[in-house]
């Protein structure tokens, strides 16, 4: 239960200076990593869009980006705890390439989705459906 | 329309889709000389179609010709060509004189060829500063500017005005010269020639103007004579005219016993009576370059040409007589008259009642005729392209709308 | 980072009279302030309709989650994010959206009950993910260990395949430990790429004449002429072919 | 500066940190604003000269140099137009993502030994990222204006920035590779001593990248002959055809802020950074790395040095303006890639090979070895990292100057 109050006292400043006061640890990313990621998650559910759908996607890899930095960095991990390191950084650095490319895929498979169905609004390609 | 563009191999198609896009270039445009108005049909940055609208400068000219003595509509003529007004007030004034058959002094004769010559210098001044500007470079726009303001200065001092002068009138010239003027015009004359040198080196040499101007909007022989084309644009062309040595008896009359030759390509080559840059490989006959280089030779022939003036002015006895009274009756019957002004043969056209009052006055433009190309020249360009093809044609909305 | 240093400008004069601040962690300070706006513009890229504010609201987004990259002693990536992210894919996004940008597409409305329901599953998930992430006592509480500065160097040679910063008895040979292998895949990864986007973008003659009622299903065809005559009172015809013209067109 | 503060002057170390901060953030923002003013003046006196003309001359006395200020004045008093059909939020919003892009760079360049706002691991890369993201509010800008001349200027930008992030790239890459770092103190107290020690001079590989760099960065930053965005013949004024008053100010600051920047970074990735042709300080014996007043004055020195180079940079870039006419917009993507690119790349390769077989010049001793180690990584627990672990966390974001070397 103690999780369920803890980010109460994170983010409410009442608490004297609150999380201002303190130097932030791995927690603190990985919930904004969380909060990026559920954005891009919805982003991806609601929106017609293809390139709506395509933005929500990135938000989603940055959110997971966060979670690597988060745990790779050796500054927010508590005394004892150790880091992934490196590891971290590099699949990082992988995510955001391939989150290029990814990109440029994608785009590619819109602008020849509008090419020949003059829209853009995923909910109209369904001319597979069965 | 459509059927042109399919055919055209310019008209490139790309994977992704994109939209036409109708751009309205002026009236209000940096680079449409005036209050033209381009309407451009374009994908992305490519011109697929240009339709020039013209009409935002018309003052109804020529039905106030039709109200005014021959004499009285000199002003109006100033203001059609407002960059080269010497040479449109000649053109009206020999139009006059040709249905009256009047001759003017052997000296006025020669201050006016010294003075159109002088205005076509001017003219060609604004128009190649005018065509750095619109290919985005601004200095030679002010060195230009500079030069002409001297010419200018000599325009003030002989008549008083600096853009519309009035100066050539029917029946000769309102004033003689000042005293000390000729030196003045020869100390402006020896200034000026070793400056083309640099005009040569910031422009018509320079790697990106070539770049530029070489090689686009190019205008064949055929083409440039089908659309009316002429002065600078049709020699550009490679087209051997120039009224000055092709025109009517009254016009060549003025220009006889004087020596120069045509600015044009012929055999490849331009006349070699001076240091011209050669010509670059890129070049192609007919396109902007060689419509630019032109002008550039005419400059220095005009120069020559004023220099010869100057000789046979001083040389010549007498005065330059009076010129026609104000309301001096016009004979019956009609006269039309094209002149090479610097932008290209403006004809002047009048029928007389025998009164002081031309029954019709009118006049036809090389301007209108220069423009009309730029529909087919623009096809397929890119959008930069379209100023510097415009640049090139050199217009002035003043004769155009009139 | 200019929010941070008008930050700092600003809460100088502010510490001088208030001395809580003093007890600021500038650390959590800027992390506060990253994070905010990371959280912030995506939750604004779910909200908007707009697709050009959608994709400005993400280049917020991801510039912020940047800053929290050089917060976190990742220099590289946070720059490499800046540079491929934000600088590139993003901006590979925003020509998709500007060539895509019809009218009717710019804002495609998703219904409410979608909206409601989507809402409801993302915010399962944060609840979940939110109990993971509080839930380790080790990484709510950052441990005495100073920033050291960072370098890029270890993550370079990891990338060639030399591991530094780990004690060689856990490193294999020189080449087999690292990142040798997935770099080279990426590498070759990214030049399909190139070549695609660039086959995607190429240019081909026109062979067949464009499907008439696709365009016009998207736009109705302006004539020029007919959008000449817009906003004009006489409207004159261009001039045609004019050999020998005497008068002109436009008197 | 902070030991200082916290030693001599006694403040308390919160207190100290933050006016040192905030000092540096005066310092990095006055240096952008006052050198726009300054620039925006020299190019219209430069203009003005280059065209037989005085340019002003009256404003504030003499030379009328307080031009720039009064034009200021004028734009804060102008009306602030919006056109109708516009995105409200993303217009007005346009001018400071230029703007904030162009200043962000600045925390990691160095002025001097030690001054700098942030000393980053990663400054070249962070510096040449945050550039590019000017592109974004030009974007914006064009398709935020609802105005046709002012998307083709923006798409052109977009199109011409991008593409010459890649040259551009490489030719940076060069010093970096020959200094063994990213860091740009590291990168210019690398090239200390005589100018021959200039990476410009390091060898002909590296003289012809520098020209490379100089066309791309012109390009990058859309100066004339590659205006292609603004191109007022064609496109009337471009992206900021719709802008007017204190906006439009603010993309012109960031076009003078990204001219100063680039200028400085080819001072410092080419020309020596701080260190002069000649090295005065050190044959008068001085050394710019002590903390005393000599070492202190020193580093003005340098800063002079790299302002007067970065503002000759700038200079050149004004007088190629008022020279060359533009370049046509498939002209400037053919000088990229058909020309900067495949002459980078293969510069890059030349001076690589360079570096591996005659690190040392070609003529012996004239230049100082290569040094062997390249990061702090490899010099043991007394080397740099162990000094500057002892700091505070503040220096993540702004950190003084004497705090980041032992």
């Amino acid at each position: 239960m103690t999780a369920m109050i803890a980010p109460l006292a994170w983010v409410c400043p009442v608490f004297g200076l609150g999380p201002l006061g303190h130097p932030p640890g791995v927690s603190h990313y990985l919930v904004v990593g969380a909060i990026l990621f559920v954005c891009g998650v919805v982003c991806m559910a609601t929106k017609r869009n293809a390139l709506g759908v395509l933005m929500g996607i990135e938000l989603v890899l940055n959110g997971a980006n966060v979670n690597f930095v988060a745990f790779a960095s050796p500054w927010l991990q508590a005394d004892g705890a150790r880091s992934i390191g490196l590891d971290g950084q590099a699949i990082a650095v992988f995510v955001i390439v391939l989150a290029a490319a990814e990109a440029a895929v994608a785009l590619a498979i819109t602008l020849n989705f509008y090419n020949n169905h003059a829209t853009v609004d995923v909910d109209r390609a369904d001319d597979l459906k069965g | 329309m459509a059927s042109i563009l399919d055919d055209d191999p310019r008209i490139i198609e790309f994977d992704v889709r994109t939209d036409e896009m109708l751009v309205n270039m002026g009236p209000q445009h940096p680079s449409t000389h005036g209050v033209l108005r381009l309407v451009l049909r374009t994908d992305g940055e490519i011109v697929s179609e240009v339709e020039p609208h013209i009409g935002y400068l018309h003052r109804c000219a020529e039905k106030i010709g039709e109200n005014l003595t021959a004499r009285q509509w000199i002003p109006y003529t100033d203001r059609m060509d407002y960059l080269a007004a010497m040479n449109m007030n000649l053109g009206w004034s020999l139009a006059v004189e040709k249905l009256m058959k009047y001759e003017v002094s052997e000296k006025a004769r020669h201050l006016r060829v010294l003075i159109a010559e002088l205005g076509r210098i001017a003219s060609h001044l604004v128009g190649m500063g005018a065509y750095g500007l619109d290919l985005g470079t601004f200095s030679p726009f002010l060195y230009a500017f500079r030069e002409r303001e001297k010419i200018l200065d000599l325009f003030e001092e002989a008549c008083g005005a600096r853009l519309t002068y009035s100066y050539i009138t029917v029946g000769g010239l309102t004033a003689d010269l000042p005293p000390g003027w000729l030196q003045r015009c020869e100390a402006f004359l020896d200034q000026f020639e070793p400056v083309i040198k640099e005009y040569h080196a910031l422009l018509t040499t320079n790697a990106i103007f070539v770049k530029r101007t070489a090689n686009i909007g190019v205008m064949s022989r055929e083409m440039a004579i089908d659309y009316g084309c002429s002065g600078p644009v049709l020699r550009g062309s490679g087209v051997d005219q120039d009224l000055r040595r092709d025109g009517e008896a009254i016009y060549t009359a003025m220009y006889d016993g004087y020596a120069f030759e045509v600015a044009v390509m012929k055999n490849g080559r331009y006349p070699r009576d001076h240091e011209y840059p050669p010509v670059p490989p890129d070049a192609v006959i007919g396109d902007c370059w060689h419509r630019f280089f032109v002008r550039m030779i005419e400059v220095v022939q005009s120069m020559d040409l004023v220099r010869q003036a100057i000789d046979r002015y001083s040389a010549c006895k007498g005065t330059i007589g009076e010129p026609l009274k104000l309301t001096e009756k016009i004979p019956a019957g009609d006269a039309y008259l094209e002149t090479e002004c610097p932008k290209g043969q403006m004809g002047f056209y009048l029928v007389g009642d025998g009164t002081a009052i031309p029954w019709r006055a009118r006049a036809r433009s090389s301007s209108f005729s220069n423009l009309s190309v730029t529909a087919d020249l623009c096809r397929g360009c890119l959008i930069a392209d379209v100023p510097a093809i415009v640049g090139s044609l050199d217009i002035v909305m003043g004769e155009i709308d009139r | 980072m200019i929010g941070g240093s008008v930050a700092v400008a600003s809460t100088c004069c502010l510490g001088a009279v208030v001395p809580p601040l003093a007890m600021l962690d500038w650390h959590a300070v800027f992390f506060m302030l990253f994070a905010a706006a990371a959280c912030g513009c995506a939750l604004a890229v779910v909200l908007a309709d707009n697709v050009v504010r959608m994709a400005f609201y993400l280049v917020l987004s991801l510039g912020a989650t940047a800053g929290l990259f050089f917060l976190a002693g990742a220099e590289f990536v946070g720059a490499m994010q800046l540079m491929i992210y934000v600088g590139g894919t993003l901006v590979l996004l925003v020509f998709g959206v500007m060539l895509t940008a019809q009218a009717p597409f710019v804002s495609i409305k998703t219904s409410a009950a979608e909206k409601a329901f989507a809402g409801l599953l993302g915010g399962a998930l944060l609840t979940l993910l939110l109990v993971a992430a509080l839930s380790v006592e080790p990484w709510r509480r950052p441990g005495s260990v100073g920033p050291t500065e960072p370098s890029a160097t270890p993550l370079g040679m990891a990338l060639v395949g030399v591991r530094v910063d780990e004690p060689p008895a856990h490193s294999p040979a020189v080449g087999r430990s690292g990142y040798l292998l997935p770099f080279e895949i990426i590498s070759v990864h990214l030049l399909v790429v190139l070549v695609a986007a660039a086959y995607l973008a190429r240019a081909k003659r026109r062979k067949t004449p464009r499907p008439v009622e696709m365009v016009a299903s998207v736009e109705p065809p302006v004539s020029v002429a007919e959008h000449a005559a817009i906003g004009r009172e006489a409207a004159v015809g261009a001039p045609a072919r004019s050999g020998s013209v005497l008068v002109g067109g436009g008197s | 500066m902070v030991e200082y503060l916290i030693d001599r002057v006694g403040l308390p170390g919160w207190l100290a940190w933050t006016a040192a901060a905030s000092l540096a953030a005066v310092l990095i923002l006055n240096v952008i604003a006052g050198g726009a003013l300054v620039f925006i003046w020299a190019e219209r006196k430069i203009a003005a000269r280059i065209q037989d003309r005085l340019g002003p001359t009256r404003t504030g006395g003499k030379f009328g140099w307080l031009q720039s200020l009064a034009d200021g004045i004028k734009l804060l008093a102008k009306e602030d137009l919006m056109p109708d059909g516009a995105d409200g939020m993303l217009f007005r919003l346009a001018p400071y993502v230029s703007f904030c892009a162009s200043f962000c760079a600045f925390i990691a360049l160095p002025f001097a030994f030690d001054f700098v706002g942030l000393r980053l691991n990663v400054a070249v890369f962070f510096v040449v990222a945050v550039l590019g993201l000017e592109v974004f509010g030009v974007i914006l800008a064009g398709y935020a204006s609802a105005s046709k001349w002012s998307l083709f200027g923006s798409m052109r930008e977009a199109a011409q920035v991008v593409s010459y992030e890649v040259p551009l790239g490489m030719c940076v890459v060069v010093p970096v590779m020959l200094a063994g770092s990213m860091d740009m103190v590291t990168i210019a107290e690398k090239q200390a001593g005589w100018f021959w020690n200039w990476y410009l001079f390091h060898d002909p590989f590296t003289f012809v990248i520098f020209w490379v760099y100089v066309t791309c960065a012109v390009a990058s930053v859309n100066r004339a002959p590659f205006d292609l965005a603004e191109a007022e013949s064609e496109l009337v004024a471009g992206f900021h055809t719709e802008y007017s008053g204190l906006r439009w100010s603010f993309f012109f600051m960031a076009e003078y802020g990204s001219m100063f920047l680039v200028s400085a970074m080819a001072a410092v990735l080419f020309l020596g950074g701080w260190n002069g042709p000649v090295p005065l300080a050190t044959l008068a014996g001085l050394s710019e790395g002590t903390g005393d007043t000599a070492g202190y004055l020193v580093r003005l020195l340098g800063m002079v040095n790299l302002l007067g180079k970065a503002t000759l940079g700038v200079l050149v870039m004004m007088w190629i303006r008022w020279t060359l006419p533009r370049l046509r917009i498939d002209q400037v993507m053919t000088t990229c890639l058909k020309y900067c690119t495949p002459i980078a790349a293969v510069m890059f390769a030349g001076a690589m090979l360079w570096q591996l077989f005659l690190p040392g010049g070609l003529v012996p001793g004239m230049r100082r070895p290569a040094g062997e180690i390249r990061e702090g990584w490899l010099e043991g627990p007394g080397g740099r990292g162990a000094a500057s672990a002892a700091t505070g966390s503040g220096d993540l974001v702004l950190a003084p100057a004497a705090q980041v070397r032992p």
